[in-house]
């Protein structure tokens, strides 16, 4: 048995025994242990270094405010997280833990160098120094402001293990299961609401964990206890436990975070380490109870010095005392109780030393009892002890002169400062909060969601007050939710209410400035810095923050905002209200990366779509690109080829003999009903009515300012009814434009759009050979020359399968498009691959399809166009139906920059040396030996290889490029100046011949 | 160094819970018709239209959802195909309509057992107790739209579209096996 | 995460299924070619971007698929109302006074 | 104003650090001022300093509703950079990286500005054409960016995964070496401090109800929480209020207010070296000098002004921010804010004048508005002072929304950040 624990005592297992480690030395503790209540247990007070002073730091608090005893903690590969809060990781069999920021060892710290060093190091230091020699500040300041920064060592490794979500919906949530949060649970549940019950600790009950000699309704508080959780399960609460509420966002939306195994010794297989809820409540209880308020006095900050009521906590619940002997320092009668509790349990109370003048007669009477020393009306004004308290010093206090000092022995030094009502989740709503001048302590105002707060939230103090509270809460929940609900009383018997006074610092009889009196234990903020802070013109709280990182650790201010709060405003000579508020923002408690990704991690971190035809190209070696969600086949190495040996390959094959091309992401739209034509005719530049059942047309989609959002091949399959292809990453934005003006400006129209894209599976075959390999496959439909001419469409069969058969070509060859309905699309391929094989059809990628429609001048929305690109820029003009009066996009062709001369059109570019290939977006100028910054005139929008014109070629928009086709530009590269020749951008069978084939 | 897989995870249990199975195609259509004229629609294809979005009708094992005010998605048994076509395309002159095959866009998994609506939550936003057996409705499944009908109080069905499928059904295998985890 | 009414499927349902589609009650002109360049510029680019009640579009596209209109309070994100599409402008005094 | 220093913290350590003066007075309004800006951000109070010192015009008033800094100058990711695209953009943000080059020094204020460096990740041949076009452009601009390939993009950055097997697979990155990062709050306390001392005077805690209007149309000054306030020339730069703002005095923008999300995680000691951004997933992540890893999240979808921004986008910003490095999965986030973007259809801003005489506007910075804070609060200075821009500004006008001569860098990037 550990020197510190008491046999039989707190709800820990005195039977299991539980192994672990700290900073490699072996340790025991108990089942239901912390890391800090196993090591306080030990005797063990020192487990951190602060941030700034590596001042030797012990925990604070017992529970997830603490900003001392931070280490980290790990369970093996990828497995290590720093920053771990001792007060709340659960001891599991196994764990390694490991002191953080200090160079050295924790007791012997080299980084303390600054704690000597800290008359230099005031508040904000760093914006007035490291600024000479200027060229220091790259070379040498940052680095060691960088190298000293920071707490614990990142994770090197990537976690294997998984993170879930879930989404709930409930009636009522109630955060906090302490007295008022199990009662406002209870009432609701009576009354037949949905109730969700979530704390963040491994157990429910919250202060009552604490005090167990608490008596409600005749039973002992644990029985009580106990009793309640039982009926809470029987009336079909969903009690969650481990569960911090992080997050209060819109319309009662709460963000849960549940811990699942990082208490376990063994992780179950498939089992997520922490699991993300997305709850939706119709009503909200908050019951989040309140904090201590650690007081502010020259060296409240030394390992033994922690919160009285931590002290307590670590009493009952884990049968620990946290020292032998004891002292007492504070404003509130609550840390009467606990000096009473710890005397009971043994530990030797040197003395109760209370600021106030005159405590309530009846604590002292107890105290005189157990023959404890009060002394009221005294200060603390100093403690001793390097690497624990050892003594503590007092002064009497009379009409606001300090004293004679007297010193007192000690190894725990127990404050406490009052409470504050614990409103964080309150304040995400951006509810407001009013300041309550009896209590000095911000109170709960306008509500913003549909939420109640009960207990001490609302400042009220004492068990009774607490259960009638919540129960309260609860039955104006349910009634809300339109259930009959009345709340009741319960006896308490032993109640514990009490009040206390408010502080700034502590009255002291040292120099103020050799005061060290610390407000943000972690970040080393002290009541000077405060001080200097506001002297320097700091008047805002959030400035205050800013300026001395008070309030920004990692217990974002719970445990320093309401002190440095107090001393600004004492500063500023302004109430605290006017001083303002820091706003407490999520998450409650730090939450981690992968609870907040959950599921989108690997395979499953996005959608990634994949053809019917994939599984061909994957098992072909396929190499693939990313092109919106989808993954499409990038080019198809053989025998070692490199991307443009493949792709010179695909090309050659292509327009030698045929290709087969995977076009199944390609959007498509079904256009239908009477007014289909004069939608489309509204929708596209192009005309349409004309156009006869059987064709097809090339169109050009704008946005309603006049430049190219999309385009593709549209067949007209009967005179209601339209197939509309769309490029493969503008499908759903053409489609939801499309609604839109369906929707609202056009709902007149008798017209319908369905969404085709997945119906359809799309094969291209192109190639001199195309119709050959196709024809024996095809029923129904002469795909002649004559009867079929290029730029048709029509309703078939193709190897069985029903299909729309379109002869277009975006390549320049001979070409189909054969849809077929998705299941058969692989079976399609596999049949026109087998057809092809006597002309050694060749299966080409987006890579090959890119250098094709290239060599004839087709362009790629979104790479040869970017959002400023009309379409008579880009060569379209004759796309546009200049006899119709309106169509999107029109009226916007005509505003004055986009009629005015020397826009940038697209033209082709060739390189002097055909071997030179152009890179992609390289600039073009007219003068390569002007000065920087040149005069840009354009750049390079599309360039390749041509296997087929064995040389390179290019595209680019150029300003008034079209007049100066001929010209020679310069393209200035690292390497040297590229000269090239403009160009029409058809660089291949310009007259179209092919297509006749 | 501690081992931290220790449970044997096999089929059966993942499946005791909730099972997720992949249907058999069947024919659909979506179904785009003004609502003043859907009641003669709807007679013309033997069905009569729900003009309550998320409500079902069935007759002759075709059935129709109303998924909007003027959309419905009607499923048939794959021999029912060509009658449908060829009766609304008789109705068209007098009705006009648009009626999209789409038998082939979607996907459809049956997600059945004790477990089934706790799995959909791991991804579905919706409040699954105001979804009644013998509803459906069009919503997400984390990013993906999908179609989600409840045949019974343990019964759903998703369609997906195509692409997206795999991704839908990942998630829910790993729901699964979390399920069967027991955390 | 917003609530958002859906006035067709008359459920009010997760902001997931919904996507915004900008200030509402902005009407294409019949003619545009009949505007001036700065009538166009007001009709393409110019918005209200209130601070309190604002007058905004939704798309249920995950839903029902339907544009709608609704009023929303831009400093709380509060919907007070929406409505289907075509229905007129609401009176934003009797709104806030139903409130 | 005393000199700040080494020396003067030593001094000043010996007096336990009493002789600190305040760094600006809590000013008053007057009644009359040659010029008022409305805001008090980095923008605003940088153009109060640079038209003290550069113009010599000192009765000059800052207002803002609250306190200063305290809208996106103290709630953004800092990323500061100038690789933009087009010639108007890269010169007037490079401007300003000429002005983050030297500015501690002239402020003698240490706003740390640390050039680490700023990579964006190109995911796919997309990005890799469009990542290209700006390093090109860049370079004969004189705009240092250049291109890595994955692996120099890992050495850059050790914590990336460049396997190619990722969802989103690096095919490269580009890199500006002088772009970085800086301290926000230093940047908008050191403005205040320098302006302040020349003259200027800070009123915070005092909204602006309404530009006023004489009967020529002109403006005469501001009605505020605390009365009206005269003045010869009114330059709003109010970020996400600015159409509220503007609306008073009776012209109407085109902007639109969205929420930005951003969040630091806890604290650990240095392991990511730069700034890095990827526009595809919308990620954005560097290292404070503190130590927090630093994220910044896309725009939600709606317009607002509550501040508050919702889960769903967090989740995925931080899902992308394990995707690209996927030792942060057990990080934990600390905290998380928004703040309200002012958003132009081009995605550029709009600094000059306005219809209305002497009535000047500076907004639409969208995502950008940190990086451009010297740059942006010079030129205005030089509109203000003159009444004509600066040929850096000239193009950033309001009316190139009525002549369609957009300068639009969200056309070539899915995001300008």
């Amino acid at each position: 048995m550990s020197q510190y624990r008491i046999p039989g005592k707190g709800r820990v297992d005195h039977a299991e025994t539980v192994r672990f480690a700290f900073d490699g030395r072996e340790f025991t503790g108990l089942r239901g242990d912390t890391v800090a209540s196993a090591l306080l247990a030990h005797g063990v007070h020192l487990m951190g270094r602060s941030f700034k002073y590596h001042r030797p730091r012990g925990p604070v608090t017992a529970d997830s405010a603490e900003p001392n005893a931070l280490i980290g903690t790990s369970r093996g590969a990828g497995r290590f997280e720093p920053n771990t809060r001792a007060t709340v990781q659960e001891l599991r069999a196994g764990l390694m833990c490991e002191s953080q920021n200090r160079l050295g060892s924790l007791s012997f710290d080299i980084g303390a160098v600054n704690d000597a060093l800290h008359p230099l190091l005031p508040a904000g230091f760093y914006y007035k120094t490291f600024m000479w020699p200027r060229s220091f500040w790259d070379k040498l300041y940052e680095p060691v402001i960088r190298r000293a920064a920071g707490l614990g060592r990142a994770p090197s490794e990537v976690d294997p293990d998984r993170y879930a979500s879930r989404y709930l919906h409930t009636d009522l949530l109630v955060v906090g299961a302490g007295p008022s949060g199990l009662m406002a649970a209870l009432e609701a549940a009576r009354a037949g609401a949905r109730v969700t019950l979530v704390d963040e600790n491994p157990e429910m009950g919250g202060s009552l964990l604490s005090d167990p000699g608490i008596e409600i309704g005749g039973q002992p508080a644990w029985d009580w206890l106990d009793g309640v959780l039982v009926e809470l399960e029987s009336l079909g609460v969903r009690l969650m436990n481990r569960t911090t509420a992080i997050g209060y966002y819109h319309q009662n939306m709460i963000g849960l975070c549940e811990k699942l195994t990082d208490h376990l010794d063994e992780i179950p297989q498939n089992a997520p380490r922490e699991r993300m809820w997305r709850v939706r409540a119709a009503r909200v209880v908050l019951a989040q109870g309140a904090l201590e308020k650690p007081l502010v006095f020259h060296g409240n900050d030394r390992p033994g010095v922690m919160l009285a009521g931590a002290a307590q906590t670590y009493l009952h619940r884990y049968g620990v005392k946290v020292g032998d002997r004891a002292v007492i320092v504070t404003s509130h009668d609550s840390a009467w109780y606990a000096a009473f509790d710890l005397a009971e349990a043994g530990t030797k109370i040197v003395a109760i030393v209370d600021t106030r003048d005159a405590p309530r007669e009846d604590l002292r009477a107890e105290a005189r009892v157990r023959g404890i020393e009060v002394l009221s009306g005294h200060t603390v004004t100093g403690t001793r002890g390097r690497l624990r308290i050892s003594s503590v010093t007092v002064n009497p206090v009379e009409a606001g002169r300090v004293g004679d000092p007297r010193m007192i022995h000690c190894d725990c030094l127990l404050m406490s400062g009052g409470w504050t009502p614990s409103l964080h989740l309150f304040s995400h709503t951006k509810g407001s909060l009013q300041w309550d001048e009896d209590s000095r302590t911000f109170l709960p105002g306008r509500m913003t969601e549909d939420c109640h707060i009960a207990g001490a939230g609302r400042g009220l103090w004492g068990y009774a007050e607490a259960l009638v509270d919540g129960a309260k809460a609860g039955a104006e929940a349910a009634t809300a939710l339109g259930r009959a609900a009345g709340a009741k009383t319960l006896a308490v018997a032993h109640d514990r209410p009490g009040t206390g006074e408010s502080h700034k610092e502590l009255p002291t009889d040292r120099k103020s400035s050799r005061v060290r009196a610390f407000i943000d234990f972690q970040n080393d903020v002290t009541a000077k810095d405060i001080r200097l802070a506001v002297r320097e013109g700091m008047r805002s709280i959030e400035h205050v923050k800013r300026y001395t990182t008070n309030g920004m650790a990692t217990d974002q201010g719970k445990m320093s905002n309401m002190n440095g709060l107090m001393i600004a405003s004492d500063a500023v000579g302004k109430p605290p209200p006017q001083v303002g508020l820091t706003t407490f923002r999520p998450p409650y408690t730090p939450t981690s990366f992968g609870a907040f990704a959950g599921y989108h991690r690997g395979a499953t971190f996005e959608v990634t779509r994949r053809t019917p035809i994939d599984a061909w190209a994957e098992a072909n070696g396929a190499v693939f690109e990313p092109v919106s969600l989808w993954r499409r086949a990038w080019y198809f190495p053989q025998g070692g080829e490199d991307m443009e040996a493949a792709v010179a390959r695909e090309c050659r094959a292509t327009r030698a003999s045929v290709g087969i091309f995977d076009a199944s992401t390609l959007g498509k739209i079904e256009v239908a009903g009477p007014d289909a034509v004069e939608f489309m005719n509204r929708i596209y530049t192009n005309p349409w009515t004309k156009l006869a059942p059987g064709r097809c047309r090339y169109g050009v989609l704008l946005g309603e300012d006049g430049y190219i959002r999309d385009d593709g091949v549209i067949g007209r399959l009967g005179p209601d009814l339209f197939h509309v292809t769309t490029t493969t990453g503008g499908a759903p934005r053409v489609l939801n434009m499309m609604e839109d003006y369906l929707q609202t400006e056009w709902p007149d129209l008798d017209v319908w759009l369905t969404s085709t894209t997945e119906q359809w599976a799309t094969v291209a075959l192109n190639g001199p050979k195309a119709r050959e390999v196709l024809a024996g496959l095809v029923e129904g439909c002469d795909i002649s020359a004559e009867a079929f001419p290029h730029m048709s469409v029509a309703e078939c069969r193709v190897a069985g399968f029903p299909a729309r058969l379109f002869r277009l070509s975006f390549t320049g060859e001979l070409g189909f498009e054969i849809n077929v309905p998705a299941r058969h699309g692989l079976a399609l391929w596999e049949a026109l691959m087998q057809a092809g094989e006597p002309h050694g059809i060749t299966a080409y990628g987006t890579e090959t399809m890119h250098v094709l429609r290239a060599e004839k001048g087709f362009i790629i929305v979104g790479q040869d166009t970017d959002g400023t690109v009309t379409p008579e820029d880009a060569g379209l003009g004759w796309a546009i139906g200049k006899a119709k009066p309106d169509f999107v996009g029109k009226r916007s062709l005509a505003r004055p920059d986009l009629v005015a001369p020397g826009r940038k059109q697209l033209v082709g570019l060739l390189t002097e040396d055909g071997a030179v290939k152009l890179e992609e977006g390289a600039q073009i100028v007219l003068d390569p030996d002007q000065p920087k910054p040149m005069k840009m005139i354009g750049h390079v929008t599309s360039s390749y290889h041509s296997a087929t014109l064995g040389r390179s070629i290019a595209m680019a928009l150029i300003e008034g490029g079209r007049d100066r086709e001929g010209e020679t530009v310069h393209v200035p590269m690292p390497e040297g100046v590229v000269r090239a020749k403009i160009t029409s951008t058809a660089f291949y069978d310009p007259d179209g011949d092919r297509l006749k084939l | 160094m501690m081992t931290n897989q220790t449970h044997d995870f096999t089929l059966a249990e993942a499946t005791a819970r909730v099972r997720i199975d992949e249907l058999a195609p069947v024919s659909r259509f979506s179904l785009r018709v003004r609502p003043a004229q859907a009641a003669t629609l709807g007679r013309a294809l033997g069905l009569d239209l729900p003009d309550r979005i998320g409500r079902i009708a069935e007759a002759q094992g075709r059935t129709a959802l109303c998924l909007g005010p003027d959309e419905w998605l009607i499923c048939a048994p794959e021999a029912a195909r060509d009658a449908i076509v060829a009766a609304a395309r008789k109705a068209y002159e007098a009705t006009p309509h648009s009626l999209t095959e789409i038998s082939d866009r979607e996907i459809s998994y049956r997600i059945s057992g004790p477990a089934a609506q706790e799995l959909l939550t791991i991804a579905c936003p919706r409040d699954l107790d105001l979804l009644a057996p013998g509803c459906a409705v069009r919503t997400v499944f984390d990013t993906v739209q999908v179609v989600l009908w409840r045949d019974g109080p343990q019964d759903f069905r998703l369609d997906v579209w195509r692409s997206f499928a795999p991704h839908v059904r990942a998630l829910l295998e790993i729901g699964q096996a979390e399920l069967a985890a027991g955390l | 995460m917003l609530l958002i009414h859906c006035p067709y499927c008359d459920e009010t349902l997760p902001e997931l299924e919904f996507a915004y589609a900008g200030e509402a009650h902005i009407i294409r002109p019949e003619d545009p070619s009949a505007m001036s360049d700065e009538e166009w510029r007001d009709f393409l680019f110019i918005r209200t971007n209130a601070r309190g009640p604002h007058f905004e579009r939704w798309r249920h596209v995950h839903g029902c698929a339907r544009f709608f209109n609704a009023v929303r309070d831009t400093v709380s994100d509060r919907f007070l109302l929406t409505y289907k599409a075509g229905e007129p402008r609401p009176d934003l005094a009797s709104l806030e006074a139903a409130q | 104003m005393p000199r700040y220093s080494a020396f003067a913290v030593v001094k000043n350590a010996l007096t336990g650090h009493k002789g600190w003066r305040e760094q600006w007075p809590d000013a008053q309004p007057k009644k009359q001022y040659d010029v008022i800006i409305v805001g008090a951000g980095g923008h605003g109070l940088g153009a109060a300093y640079y038209l003290a010192r550069e113009h010599g015009i000192t009765n000059v008033a800052v207002i803002d509703k609250g306190w200063l800094g305290g809208g996106n100058t103290g709630r953004n990711t800092t990323i500061i950079r100038s690789n933009y695209l087009y010639d108007e953009s890269a010169k007037l943000y490079d401007h300003a990286l000429d002005l983050w080059d030297g500015l501690s020094q002239e402020l003698n204020y240490n706003v740390m500005f640390s050039r680490r460096g700023v990579m964006m990740l190109a995911h796919n041949v997309h990005d890799v054409q469009s990542f290209q076009r700006h390093v090109h452009s860049n370079r004969l601009n004189g705009v240092d960016n250049r291109w890595l390939s994955p692996e120099e993009a890992k050495e850059f950055c050790p914590p990336l995964n460049i396997s190619r097997d990722a969802r989103y697979p690096v095919m490269g990155a580009a890199l500006q070496m002088r772009a970085g990062t800086a301290r926000h709050d230093a940047v908008a306390w050191g403005y205040a401090r320098a302006a302040a001392a020349m003259g200027v005077d800070i009123i915070q805690n005092c909204p602006v109800i309404a530009i006023r209007r004489g009967p020529d149309g002109a403006v005469t000054g501001v009605d505020t929480a605390k009365g009206f306030i005269g003045a010869k020339k009114v330059a709003v730069s109010a970020a996400g209020h600015t159409s509220v703002v503007m609306e008073s005095a009776g012209v109407r923008m085109p902007l639109e207010s969205f929420p930005l999300q951003a969040l630091v995680s806890e604290p650990v000691k240095p392991v990511f070296p730069c700034v890095v951004m990827s526009n595809t997933v919308h990620a954005y992540i560097s290292q404070s000098d503190k130590g927090e890893l630093v994220i910044g999240s896309g725009t939600d979808q709606y317009t607002s002004y509550s501040q508050r921004g919702g889960l769903p986008l967090i989740e995925h910003t931080v899902a992308a921010i394990c995707e690209i490095f996927p030792i942060f999965n057990r990080m934990r986030m600390l905290r998380k804010w928004g703040g309200i973007v002012d958003v132009t259809p081009d995605r550029s801003a709009i600094i000059g004048k306005t219809p209305v005489k002497n009535l000047f506007v500076n907004c639409g910075w969208g995502t950008g508005g940190f990086k451009a804070t010297p740059g942006a609060a010079h030129v205005l200075a030089h509109t203000v002072a003159t009444g004509e821009p600066h040929p850096l500004n000239a193009p950033f006008t309001l009316d190139r929304f009525r002549t369609g001569r957009l300068i639009d860098e969200a056309a070539a990037a899915a995001v300008a950040h």
